[in-house]
């Protein structure tokens, strides 16, 4: 039942049908959203009593961050669907999210770093959050280049889904144990994004580039799964009839 | 299973580069390092562990380079396969195997040259116990990565099975400081070898679905 | 809540000196997501054409 | 009594149909023998009804649950370290050993038995690999390209040994571009679609 349930509404044409007619709303919405957000963030709010102006990155460094782990559970989910109910679908989109997911993990890292200049004076420091960013960017990489290594391309979908759940599971224990471990030596000198003692004014900016940067990849994803659906199943019908 | 155990342990002792190379990149990586720094001014039973821990990721990567590669190539899966229907017990023997062949003898000697280094006659012991349980958790995960990649050789295996060796070598580096600071040891030790079970048990599971995808 | 953190424009780009750190963010974040959408949309349209040229009627 | 049976199997490799709605059984004491051009898919045909790879659609089905097959692909799982002597020791228990070693005297392997099989011609490699079908009791035989480097003689003791177990009622199954000495049921491969004389 369930399987049936679940084919019926997975199936790569109903998907592409579907986003097509999205698809604008989205990104329309996605790119008002982040260019309000960063325009409230960067020009209106105020200043950061102790950072000074540098603080600024966060409204692009904190989304970033969130959904570099976001799109890692949700091609965790479609991993779980491809392995059990064999959805074809599901395959695709992790195949389509994962660069996505390495560009949006690297601008993560990247505006972290920059940002560590001037507020700590290094660029790298060893604690849980960074180092299980890294390691999530180096997953994602390895994902990739392990699809990348098959001729045989229902293999590479099965081995990369397997590859994806275990990821799933290391990333938690990788923060933990990182956690566990800088304990140890120095109590966490840096916390890279109080949230919970942010002043609304920075606040409500952060929140609304959250939302926009999210319906934006949202709507990168829809762009990269299509032309992926398009080539893998470029011999069947319904595709030659939608080209 | 004692088929498999007795077929596993054969081949590998026709196999001298499998099993010796591993231990001697072991002891040359070990002398090689404390000869590049500069003893006199380092402490050197400071940095001693953490050679250690370099060495026993460099000689798990090596050891478990190739382990079902040849099988694969030959089909000697394939006729496991058959008899078998499932590789789990395949996977399991020839991990343990490995780790009673090469893994322990890894883990003397990086016991045996902490010994020399100063480390106390009470703490050898501690640390081939602490070193053997790390040995099995590395092998089992590089034996994931090469898995993954049989296909293509070991270095794609690397790539993905290093992430998942972080957190054994953060264990690994907290249990040597304990032995150190000589306290909380048997409960690192505890865990270890609780994580070090399931995940010997687990870890074959999803090997042997790895492993059925590629003869597919 | 809406009032300019900044007086001028001057002060916008410089920051009190951190203006290099957020704008070389901004600039290369922006500039990266704006590639994968333009390298998303050729590659549809290079599929799509393709698909047309390996089915047209010969 | 029937071995196993597949029915409408359809297999595609990367939306590429190879073959398409085939069905077919085995018996026991049958043959049949699988045709093809390069690239038909006999070979995929076979690790279908091996269990080994999975068809896009249709069923394979053993009647017995743990049917005892004897398979011999184009991967002759030899270990070329080994001597040939170590590689059977590998492969058989005890009783199977005595049947296993007198068929390296019949191939005449003897003299090279205790030689790195690494240094063995690619024909003598052949036989030995041969020699874990030969020497094993199973219900199903499965060879692909048997005849593939063996000499003359080597060829009509395998049509022998393959009739006299048809005569004992194993079932067997083979792909070969030359036509063996066994009167065999014939599926032949071709592009999409495929036929049974």
């Amino acid at each position: 039942m369930i399987t049936a349930f679940i084919h019926k509404f997975s199936s790569p044409k109903s998907f592409v049908n579907l986003t097509e007619k999205i698809y604008p709303f989205l990104i329309i919405f996605g790119v008002s959203m982040l260019i309000f957000g960063w325009a409230w963030g960067l020009f209106f709010a105020p200043q950061d009593a102790v950072q000074g102006n540098s603080y600024r990155i966060i409204f692009l460094h904190v989304p970033s961050v969130i959904f570099a782990e976001l799109i890692y559970f949700f091609m965790a989910v479609c991993a779980l669907m491809h392995l059990v109910w064999r959805v074809k679908l599901a395959a695709y989109l992790i195949k389509s999210a994962a660069p996505i997911g390495a560009m949006i993990t690297f601008i993560g890292l990247f505006s972290g770093s920059i940002w560590g200049i001037p507020t700590w004076g290094t660029w790298w420091q060893w604690d849980a959050r960074i180092t299980s960013t890294l390691i999530l960017f180096i997953m994602y990489l390895g994902i990739l280049t392990l699809h990348g290594s098959f001729s045989n391309l229902e293999k590479a979908d099965r081995l990369m889904s397997i590859l994806v759940i275990i990821g799933v599971i290391n990333i938690p224990i990788i923060k933990k144990s990182v956690d566990w471990w800088s304990t140890l030596h120095q109590p966490a000198s840096i916390s890279v994004s109080g949230s919970s003692s942010i002043d609304p004014s920075m606040l409500y900016p952060l929140f609304i580039s959250v939302i926009g940067l999210g319906f934006t990849l949202i709507a990168l994803g829809i762009l990269t799964s299509r032309s992926y659906i398009f080539t893998r199943e470029k011999n069947k019908r319904w595709v030659l009839e939608h080209v | 299973m004692l088929r498999l155990i007795k077929a596993e342990s054969f081949k590998l002792s026709k196999k001298l580069k499998s099993w010796l190379g591993p231990l001697l990149i072991m002891v040359l990586v070990l002398i090689a390092f404390p000869l590049s720094i500069d003893i006199s001014q380092y402490d050197l039973d400071k940095f001693y562990f953490s050679i250690i821990v370099v060495s026993l990721l460099m000689t798990a990567f090596v050891a478990t380079e190739g382990m079902f590669e040849e099988d694969f190539e030959d089909g000697s899966l394939e006729q496991e396969f058959l008899i078998e229907k499932d590789f789990y017990k395949v996977v399991f023997s020839k991990i343990l195997v490995y780790v009673a062949f090469i893994g322990i003898p890894i883990a003397f000697i990086g016991a045996l040259f902490s010994f020399a280094n100063g480390v106390a006659i009470v703490s050898f012991a501690k640390i081939l116990l602490l070193l053997s349980l790390s040995n099995l958790l590395l092998f089992n995960l590089f034996a994931f990565g090469n898995a993954l990649s049989i296909n293509k050789g070991a270095m794609l295996g690397v790539l993905t099975a290093l992430p998942l060796a972080l957190p054994v070598i953060i264990l690994l580096g907290r249990a040597i400081r304990s032995i150190q600071f000589d306290e909380g040891f048997t409960a690192i030790i505890a865990l270890m070898t609780g994580i070090g079970l399931i995940i010997s048990a687990i870890m074959p599971i999803i090997i042997s679905a790895v492993l059925k995808t590629h003869i597919d | 809540m809406f009032n300019l953190a900044f007086d001028n424009f001057n002060d916008i780009l410089y920051m009190q000196g951190h203006g290099i750190y957020v704008w070389s963010v901004y600039l290369i974040g922006i500039l990266m997501i704006a590639t994968s959408f333009l390298i998303a949309n050729k590659r549809i349209k290079a599929i799509q054409k393709k698909i047309k040229i390996s089915n047209a009627p010969s | 009594m029937k071995l196993f049976s597949a029915k409408n199997i359809t297999y595609s490799i990367n939306e590429n149909k190879l073959f398409h709605n085939l069905s077919f059984s085995v018996n026991a004491s049958e043959c049949l023998h699988i045709k093809g051009g390069n690239g038909s898919g006999k070979s995929t045909l076979l690790r279908i009804i091996l269990g080994m790879t999975s068809p896009s659609k249709g069923l394979v089905e053993s009647c017995n649950q743990d049917l005892d097959i004897s398979y011999l692909g184009h991967k002759n799982a030899i270990k070329n370290y080994l001597t040939p002597r170590e590689n059977l020791d590998l492969i058989f228990n005890n009783i199977e050993l005595k049947n296993a070693f007198e068929w390296v005297q019949k191939f005449g392997l003897s003299h090279v038995q205790d030689e790195l099989t690494a240094n063995l011609s690619f024909g003598q490699q052949k036989k030995l690999a041969l020699i874990r079908v030969l020497a094993k009791s199973s219900e199903l035989i499965v060879l692909d390209e048997p005849f593939v480097g063996l000499d003359h003689a080597a060829a009509d003791q395998l049509n022998n040994f393959l009739n006299t177990k048809l005569l004992q009622g194993v079932g067997l199954i083979l792909t070969s571009h030359i036509n063996p000495m066994i009167d065999c049921k014939v599926l032949e491969l071709g592009r999409n679609n495929a036929e049974i004389n």
